[in-house]
């Protein structure tokens, strides 16, 4: 039952779009929320369905490398990594934007982080989810995994820290075990709403036994905004840590179009990039199809466009930089890489994909009305998600392909199980977002509760002076 | 709006706190209990296949042939001091002696058919290491280190056992410091020898006078 | 083909090498369930440690298997060495083969060996994994079911020809210069006079013979001593990589271009690019027809006093236009009397080797650097080599019997001869080979050939000496020798092979004096491969001026075709006989760098002119015949020619390689057949070449990465101070330990030819799997040790400059510190050690690596292998399972059992690495560092020498000496 | 153990009223139930602030002390090997793992210490008996004073009056209950 009027966005107190426009009670605002888990809408089950076997696609090509070996993917030498890695560090990518949203601007006290923070920082988990897959299955013997961790073995041989690979390994795990407390210590007063506010018993219980016994009092409050807070204090450093981490895989290299210190930062913005992006793909869909206009405002939707933006500009820099750096320093195979292979080489047309996609497609948020029409942001997220892909395959698989030996330069040509991982994490990735919309309110009630409360004094004050 | 009234029975009883936090306890202990105990089981002897002698084809006892005949190793396993492998004796040797006693024993029935059918016998191997391991004899035999370091106390075995767990931890204690393991080159084959000075002092002795190197290097055995 | 099993029930024959063979063959038929145990267990480990349980696991017992009578010599694990011999065309190459156990492993060169010294091509190396071959034929059979030898025996010795003296009985043999077989021969000759012998090889030197006996009036082979050669000009003659003298010539010719200061000029004139043609000087691009003109031009150049007459000027005529060029090479020539060579190739007409020994008697080479001595090779350029007689028989039914030895003739003989089809017209026919191939399918008996190192025998090298063919193992599937049929037409119908050579070199060691000491001398003779004092002295022949000038006047030189096929036997699979190897069939061509096929090779001009682009397809219509072949574009190839090497479009014998490339055979083509007129049409259909470097170009990074320059240039700009002293920046000190040895290696581009042997054998040493053409068209090739060849110099006629490209053990290796789990680190010797056991396969070493030489089982590569294919493997050495990391080791396993016996004071002579012990030019140097006076110690530090890619601070410890060229100043 | 007074509110502001004044009335064991966190009640209930950051800190700390330690040992002492002439424990390549392994076992530490400082997780509170305690979750603003019976000096005696009086003007519905057992 949707209480909110159509009301036209009145101005904020600091002339920004309004960020709640929900007229209602406190009772009426959570049962609205909770009706989207207790009451899910006709398309659920059938979207579970096919995203499912979407997965099933996935778990089959998984199964194929792993008894088969990797060869059955188009790897070869000397391009020993592409698909596989370049989907990695794109998902990883994806979910940095979703910590970015729910612990960064937590810090910031942006007040439009609020509605979106628990939707956003569960793409998070699910991008990383997908992200952890490739490491292992990227490996030739994939059933020696934990030779990747420093356990005491019967060989008294140890991992060696100053690969990157050692790095990856602490970094994606910590960014997933972060990212979950995170995301499920913010969700659990909201699982003692639905234990409270749960019709059947049975799922009263289940959500009981989730919700850890919250009680909500003072203190409890307390120690768990407190807590929260760190959380996303320490979270917003860890997203830079690990997509520098990430982005070391190819930094540490000496390969051409590899080894630069803009790595880092270029990669970071790139990772927040993509993840406003994954961000804006899902929630401008699901905004409409839950009809929580009014909890996510075209207010959110400014606010994200000006950061792809803003990071777009970051990614444009980091690409004239890398192209300036290259002719600047003057050797030979830097400038033969960025100037010569990238642009004109076999690969050019993934090349000039990632400019027309990264670099051309934010432009028309400089106009407000792009930057408020949820079809043209829906459709620029799309594009930037596939730009950024291509960016990182373009990165990876071209400065392999044309290394230093004209006698070992070498295409790469995807196959159908390179194509199957790609979609069928894809389809994974959705089948667990669905499941997470179909369990969990992915607008944090409580959060949203106390937005009310705020806007509301805040207006109090206001109109009484 | 749901009715308020019918959501206020309790849903657990008091004692589910104690089975929650049993649940609990036991996830995480089994998170971190597992790997540590596949750790502990990798050192165990049966891991490591101690202690258990194989089916061999042939009852060969050590015990009556070392202690009693004073048979030395390397009549039968003379391939150690020359190459990688020490040899398992071809049944000439057997019958070298067998050919005059214990002509007519069902034990030694195996052995004869093997000689006069030229069908060699296929004894169990017992100290295994794994394919990528190359091992060799004659640089460990030739340095010092005595059949007893690795292969146990051989002369009172009656069937042959892993009496070491052969484990690359336990080679690099001796690689790493080989003075705690060398003997006299004329001792190497003595199962009973027990050094007369210091072993440390006596070993540097030894590993100064027999060029003994601390082979580290991965090639040294993988290759 | 027939199992073994089957095999076995009819096999009743006496030799209890046999037998003993034969149960060798079933235990390895039982040992190859359809789930090996090997494969099990990875199976198995793979599906638990998937679980975690890794480590519960134990593994399972193996079993010892002792021999019942230790043989005295043999000590299990340590390998013990043999000297034999292969014969090619007739000619033998001394081998030494390594044996573990009874099971030979490794085949090297034999040093006191005159046509080997010490070094072994490709074919000698490949030859170890054709004895395993699974493919081989198994068992006697009759029209395809098996029989007994007591059959075959009963079947032959019965037909018309027993009654008429042998006629109606005909051996076709391989060309040999066996003295066994020679003996054998003529015990026939003399109990059967009519009986008909005739000796056929597609690769026979009949030309070179029939040229010899224009020139000098008989049969006689010239021998070159390059050492002794300033000049040397090749006709189209790949004399660095074909012919009995091979290896030797690539010794000296290698050894003269290294001595800067004597350094030798080669000169070559030919059609299709060849490894010779790679090394030239100067290098003249006409089609193989216009070569007889070139030969007379010079001739008349050089000038000819003795020949009455002069050259014919109509000889001369399609000469004109490189007049120029010739004249230069001419006066460079005369230059150097005394000192210089012509070499004129197999598949020129016989007036073209006339008019070179012509030449090399004007400038007085004869005795120096060119004698003549006649042919080991048996009946050499007589009416046996000639197969239209049998054509002939067979045409008109005349054989009862014929009995075809080791020369797939239905498959190589040109299709005009149509002797496939002929040989059913025998009424009964047997053919001895290692294969059951296109000849096997026509004859009623195949009988399966022992391969060289399962049988005795003896050979000739090209200059007569004499070598003892002594087996290495029992013949795996009963195969049988040459000798042994043949006995079957002697009065002595079962004397075994061993019999009759012993006694054959008795007699030759009795020639030579005291017989006392006769077996003392028949096993020194085994020992070191060489019977003493067989070589064939030269003779001091004189050309025969007058018979020479009739001859030329006689010669009308046809026009050469507008676009004519060039044949030329194949460098990994010579006439086809080497098509079942993989080991050959992946070696990539030294040219065109194409594996598992073989391709017409156009020219840039050609291709443009008919708007081919390599892969494209095209159809060859020559002699009324057509067959498709792919298309690669090679520059430096003569204009109107079209090339095509023989052996490809097998269809039985060779699994591996039937269907693939293209049949030269049947556009009725052979080496010494002229080049055909060929008209080429585009089909429009692709194919997808497993070629292993696409990229020919050096992108302009000659400077770091191959150094090239003529000898006046190099002497002219001396190179900047040595930059070992001034030590570049790099935030890693480490001297290397002096207390142990410190492995190095020095290439020496100047010598190296780009041949390949290296390839080989460290795919032998190595167990390096094969990956199939589809793999290595995705870029999935395993070799350790690859040669990069690149195209340098002007684009339209460039120089190919070969440059081996191997691991560098990097002292500050990139690969090393990006591997997550330790598993390539660095020894104390300078090793970059690559632990198999510990790779979990990330591969970022590879991507690490700049000279990308790291190779990554993208399968299980030795899955699928026969038991029988899995003897070939090296002991010391582990097979890679899959998804692990392999690269070159720098032979770490002869290295380390060096450092054992080293330290037993058991020390032999230093280690030597497998590519630099067969490499023929002596290219490859390696050894310890630390020693001043070792040779790569010498040779880093020489002004040549340099480290590809030096600047990015990998401090390899490969170092590569530039590839100089000595151009005659009067050409440019 | 005991008789509460539950006030129950509908408003945060009224919630945060009734506290001062209940606070002021002497009670010193009050605790209040929101759907929201309110920040002005913790200072009126007193609440002390935690000492979660601290310990998060430190436990950071030993993370990443430990992740060092690790590097180190296992790299330069145990095994140490030659890797690319590359030292064989250098901090530039340490430092990213020691950086993680703060952060991860800071977060694990402030997770636990946010739930073990409310004594979860559980699974029955003697709360939850407290009938319209789900109420608390959606819309309503509770105060639960626990010594309301208690008979020690610190309340006046006439509170019971005046907290009555108090608690009607804002609105509250105050209901008394007993409390089974000692929840926290």
């Amino acid at each position: 039952m949707s209480a909110a009027a159509a009301v036209p966005p009145r101005p904020e107190a600091d002339g920004e779009l309004p960020v709640l426009e929900h007229a209602g009670t406190y009772a009426e605002l959570t049962d609205e929320l909770l009706d989207k888990v207790l009451r899910p809408p006709r398309w659920m089950r059938p979207a579970l369905l096919l995203t499912f076997l979407g997965s099933l696609v996935l778990f089959a090509a998984i199964a194929y490398t792993v008894t088969t070996g990797i060869g059955v993917w188009g790897n070869n030498i000397p391009v020993a990594w592409a698909f596989g890695i370049t989907n990695f560090v794109w998902w990883i990518g994806i979910g940095h934007a979703g910590t970015f949203i729910s612990a960064f601007l937590l810090l910031l006290e942006q007040r439009w982080r609020t509605s979106i923070n628990r939707f956003a920082e569960a793409m998070t988990l699910f991008a990383v989810v997908q992200a952890g897959l490739f490491p292992l299955l990227h490996m030739g013997r994939p059933w020696f995994f934990y030779w990747l961790v420093p356990y005491p073995n019967t060989m008294k041989v140890w991992p060696q820290f100053r690969s990157a690979l050692t790095w990856d390994v602490a970094a994606v795990t910590t960014y997933l075990t972060v990212s979950l407390l995170f995301w499920y210590l913010g969700l659990v007063p909201d699982l003692a709403v639905m234990r409270d506010r749960a019709r059947e018993r049975w799922r009263r219980r289940a959500y009981a036994i989730f919700a850890l016994g919250w009680r909500g009092s003072a203190r409890d409050w307390h120690r768990w905004r407190i807590g929260y807070g760190l959380l996303g204090g320490i979270a917003t450093p860890l997203v830079v840590s690990v997509h520098s981490v990430v982005s070391s895989d190819f930094a540490i290299a000496n390969l051409a179009g590899w080894h630069s210190l803009i790595f880092p930062p270029y990669f970071v913005a790139g990772a927040i990039y993509s993840g406003f992006a994954m961000v804006l793909t899902l929630m401008i869909p699901a905004r409409r199809l839950y009809r929580v206009e009014h909890v996510i405002t075209t207010r959110h939707l400014d606010s994200m466009a000006k950061m792809l933006l803003v990071t777009g500009w970051i990614v444009v820099y980091s690409y004239a930089v890398e192209a300036w750096s290259a002719w600047y320093s003057g050797e030979r195979y830097e400038m033969y890489m960025t100037l010569v292979m990238r642009p004109f080489g076999p690969y050019a047309f993934v090349y000039w994909v990632v400019i027309a996609c990264n670099c051309l497609t934010p432009q028309i948020f400089w106009w407000r009305r792009a930057r408020r029409s949820a079809a043209a942001l829906w459709v620029a997220s799309l594009l930037v998600q596939v730009g950024m892909w291509a960016e990182r395959f373009m990165l990876i698989v071209t400065s392999q392909a044309h290394d230093f030996l004209p006698s070992s330069w070498g295409l790469y040509r995807p196959t159908v199980i390179d194509g199957a991982l790609l979609f069928g994490t894809m389809a994974f990735f959705l089948f667990l977002f669905l499941l997470f919309l179909r369990f969990v309110p992915f607008i944090p009630i409580a959060e949203l509760k106390e937005l009310k409360h705020r806007v509301a004094t805040e207006r109090e004050e206001r109109v009484h002076g | 709006m749901h009715g308020a009234a019918d959501l206020r029975v309790n849903l657990f009883p008091a004692y589910a706190n104690q089975i929650y936090w049993l649940a609990i306890g036991s996830a995480a202990a089994a998170i971190v209990g597992a790997p540590a105990a596949l750790i502990a089981w990798a050192r165990t002897p049966y891991a490591t296949g101690q202690g258990e002698p194989p089916e061999q084809p042939v009852k060969f006892d050590h015990r009556h042939h070392v202690r009693d005949e004073g048979i030395g190793c390397e009549y039968c396993h003379g391939g150690a001091t020359r190459s990688a492998r020490a040899g398992v004796p071809a049944t000439s040797v057997c019958v070298g002696c067998h050919a005059q006693i214990w002509t007519t024993s069902p034990e030694l029935g195996r052995v004869r058919e093997s000689y006069f059918t030229n069908a060699p016998i296929r004894w169990r191997r017992v100290n295994a290491l794994p394919d990528f391991v190359f091992f060799d004899h004659s640089a460990h035999v030739n340095k010092g280190v005595g059949c007893v370091t690795c292969h146990g106390r051989v002369d009172l075995m009656g069937q042959v056992y892993q009496a070491r767990p052969l484990t690359m931890r336990w080679c690099l204690e001796c690689h790493r410091e080989p003075e705690g393991h060398l003997r006299p080159l004329d001792e190497v084959t003595n199962m009973e020898w027990t050094p007369d000075r210091p072993q440390d002092v006596l070993g540097r002795e030894l590993r100064a006078s027999l060029g003994v190197r601390s082979i580290v290097d991965c090639s040294g055995c993988h290759r | 083909m027939t199992s073994a099993r089957e095999a076995r029930a009819f096999d009743d024959d006496d030799d209890p090498r046999r037998r003993r063979a034969a149960a060798l063959a079933i235990a390895l038929e039982d040992a190859r369930d359809p789930i090996a145990r090997r494969d099990f267990l990875a199976r198995m480990g793979a599906a638990l440690a998937l679980a975690g349980l890794g480590a519960c696991t134990r593994a399972p017992r193996q079993e010892i298997v002792p021999y019942v009578v230790q043989p005295p010599e043999v000590t299990p694990g340590v390998p013990r060495h043999y000297a034999t011999a292969s014969t090619l065309d007739g000619y033998a190459i001394g081998l030494v083969v390594e044996s573990h156990e009874g099971r030979p492993t490794k085949i090297e060169g034999n040093p006191e060996h005159p046509a080997s010294l010490g070094a072994a091509g490709a074919f000698e190396q490949a030859s170890v994994l054709s004895l395993y071959d699974p493919g081989r034929a198994r068992a006697v059979t009759e029209r395809g079911s098996v029989v007994a030898w007591s059959r075959v025996e009963e079947a032959l010795t019965r037909g018309a020809w027993t009654s008429t003296e042998g006629k109606g009985l005909h051996l076709l043999l391989q060309p040999t210069s066996s003295p066994t077989l020679a003996a054998l021969l003529d015990e026939i000759r003399e109990r059967l006079p009519r009986a008909a012998i005739s000796f056929y090889s597609p690769t026979a030197p009949e030309n070179a013979w029939e040229g010899a006996r224009f020139a000098f009036g008989r049969v006689l082979e010239p021998r070159f001593a390059l050492e002794r050669a300033d000049v040397v000009v090749s006709l189209e003659a790949d004399f660095l990589t074909t012919g009995p003298a091979r290896l030797r010539l690539a010794r000296s010719f290698a050894d003269r271009r290294a001595a800067l200061d004597a350094m030798i000029r080669l000169y070559v004139v030919e059609a299709i690019c060849s490894v010779t043609g790679a090394m030239a000087d100067h290098r003249l691009r006409v089609r193989s027809g216009e070569i007889l003109a070139v030969a007379a031009e010079l001739a008349s150049a050089v000038g000819l006093p003795g020949l009455p007459g002069g050259v014919p000027p109509t000889l001369r005529a399609a000469a004109a236009p490189h007049r120029a060029w010739i004249a230069a090479t001419a006066r460079d020539l005369a230059a150097h009397r005394g000192r210089s060579a012509v070499i004129v190739g197999n598949s020129q007409p016989p007036e073209v080797h006339a008019l070179a020994h012509a030449i090399n008697a004007a400038l007085g080479n004869l005795g120096t650097t060119v004698t003549l001595a006649p042919s080991p090779v048996v009946d050499a350029g007589g009416p046996a080599h000639d197969t239209a007689r049998l054509a002939g028989e067979l045409a008109d039914g005349q054989v009862d019997t014929l009995v075809v030895c080791g020369t797939n003739v239905a498959y190589a003989s040109p299709a005009d001869q149509s002797l496939g089809e002929l040989l059913a017209r025998a009424r009964q026919s047997a053919y001895l080979g290692l294969h059951a191939d296109e000849t096997a399918a026509k004859c009623t008996f195949v009988i399966p050939e022992a391969h060289a190192l399962e049988s005795w025998g003896d050979t000739r090298a090209f200059d007569g000496t004499a070598s003892i063919v002594q087996p290495l193992i029992d013949p795996l599937f009963g195969g049988r020798t040459e000798l042994e049929l043949l006995s079957l037409f002697t009065t002595r119908r079962d004397a075994r092979a061993y019999d009759r050579v012993r006694a054959r070199v008795h007699a030759d060691l009795t020639r030579g004096g005291a017989g006392a000491d006769l077996e003392q001398r028949w096993r020194r003779a085994l020992k070191r491969g060489i019977v003493d004092d067989t070589t064939i002295a030269p003779v001091d022949a004189r050309v025969d001026w007058a018979a020479l000038a009739k001859r030329l006047a006689r010669t009308t030189p046809t026009p050469p075709p507008a676009l004519e096929l060039v044949i030329r036997p194949d460098p990994r699979v010579h006439d086809g006989r080497f098509a079942a190897n993989a080991w050959l069939l992946e070696l990539p061509h030294p040219i065109t760098k194409l594996t598992w096929a073989n391709a017409a090779t156009v020219s840039v001009q050609a291709a443009a002119q008919h708007g081919l682009e390599t892969g494209d397809e095209i159809e060859l219509r020559a002699s009324g015949a057509t067959i498709t072949a792919a298309v690669i574009v090679v520059p430096g190839q003569a204009d109107g020619s079209i090339g095509l090497t023989l052996g490809w479009g097998r269809t039985r014998g060779a699994e591996l390689a039937h269907g693939r490339g293209a049949n030269a055979f049947a556009l009725a083509a052979g080496v010494a057949v002229a080049p055909l007129s060929v008209d080429i049409r585009k089909t429009g259909a692709r194919h997808d070449l497993a070629i292993t470097q696409r990229q020919r170009d050096l992108a302009g990074r000659d400077e770091d990465i191959l150094r090239h320059a003529t000898l006046e240039e190099h002497r002219r700009s001396r190179p900047p101070p040595r930059d070992e002293g001034r030590r570049h920046l790099t935030l890693y000190t480490k001297e290397p330990r002096e207390d142990v040895h410190q492995w190095g290696m020095a290439i020496d581009l100047t010598r190296c030819t780009g041949c390949g042997a290296c390839v080989i054998a460290c795919q032998a040493e190595n167990n390096v799997p094969t990956v199939g053409p589809d793999a290595v068209y995705l870029g999935r090739e395993m070799h350790w040790l690859r040669v990069d060849t690149y195209l340098v110099g002007d684009p339209e006629d460039p120089e190919i400059a070969p440059q081996p490209m191997l691991c560098q053990h990097c002292e500050t290796a990139p690969c090393e510190y990006v591997c997550p789990v330790n598993a390539t680190v660095h020894s104390a010797d300078g090793l970059n050690e690559m632990v198999y056991n510990r790779c979990v396969g990330t591969r970022f070493c590879s991507n690490n690596c700049p000279y990308k030489v790291r190779r990554f089982n993208w399968f299980d590569f030795h899955r699928g292998e026969d038991a029988t294919r899995e003897l070939a493997h090296n002991p010391d050495v582990t097979v890679r399972q899959r998804g692990v990391m392999e690269k070159c080791t720098f032979c770490v396993q002869r290295l380390r059992e060096h450092g054992i016996r080293e330290r037993q004071g058991r020390a032999a002579a230093p280690p030597r690495t497998a590519c630099q012990q067969t490499c023929p030019s002596a290219a490859i140097v390696f050894g310890d560092l630390r020693d001043a006076s070792s040779d790569v110690a010498r040779l880093r530090s020489d002004e040549r020498a340099y480290a590809v890619l030096g600047e990015l601070g990998t401090e390899p410890r490969v170092r590569y000496l530039a590839r100089l060229k000595n151009p005659n100043p009067e050409l440019g | 153990m005991g008789e509460v007074i539950i006030a129950e509110l509908d408003s945060p502001e009224r919630v945060v009223q009734a506290a001062r004044s209940v606070r002021a009335l002497g009670y010193a064991r009050v605790e209040a139930f929101t759907p929201f966190p309110i920040p002005e009640l913790e200072d009126v209930l007193g609440v002390r602030r935690t000492r979660l950051p601290r310990l998060a800190f430190v436990a950071g700390l030993g993370g990443a002390s430990l992740a060092l330690l690790v590097q180190w040992w296992t790299n330069a002492v145990d095994y140490p090997l030659d890797v690319g002439g590359r030292p064989t424990s250098s901090l530039p390549t340490d430092v990213l793992i020691v950086f993680e392994s703060a952060v991860l076992f800071a977060a694990i530490t402030a997770f636990a210490a946010v739930l073990v400082g409310s004594r979860l997780p559980r699974l029955h509170d003697p709360l939850f008996d407290l009938p319209g305690f789900e109420r608390t979750s959606l819309d309503r603003f509770w105060l639960l004073i626990r010594d309301a019976y208690d008979d020690d000096a610190g309340i006046l005696d006439e509170a019971q009056a005046l907290l009555d009086a108090e608690l009607a003007r804002l609105g509250a519905v105050v209901t008394r209950a007993r409390l089974t057992e000692a929840g926290a």
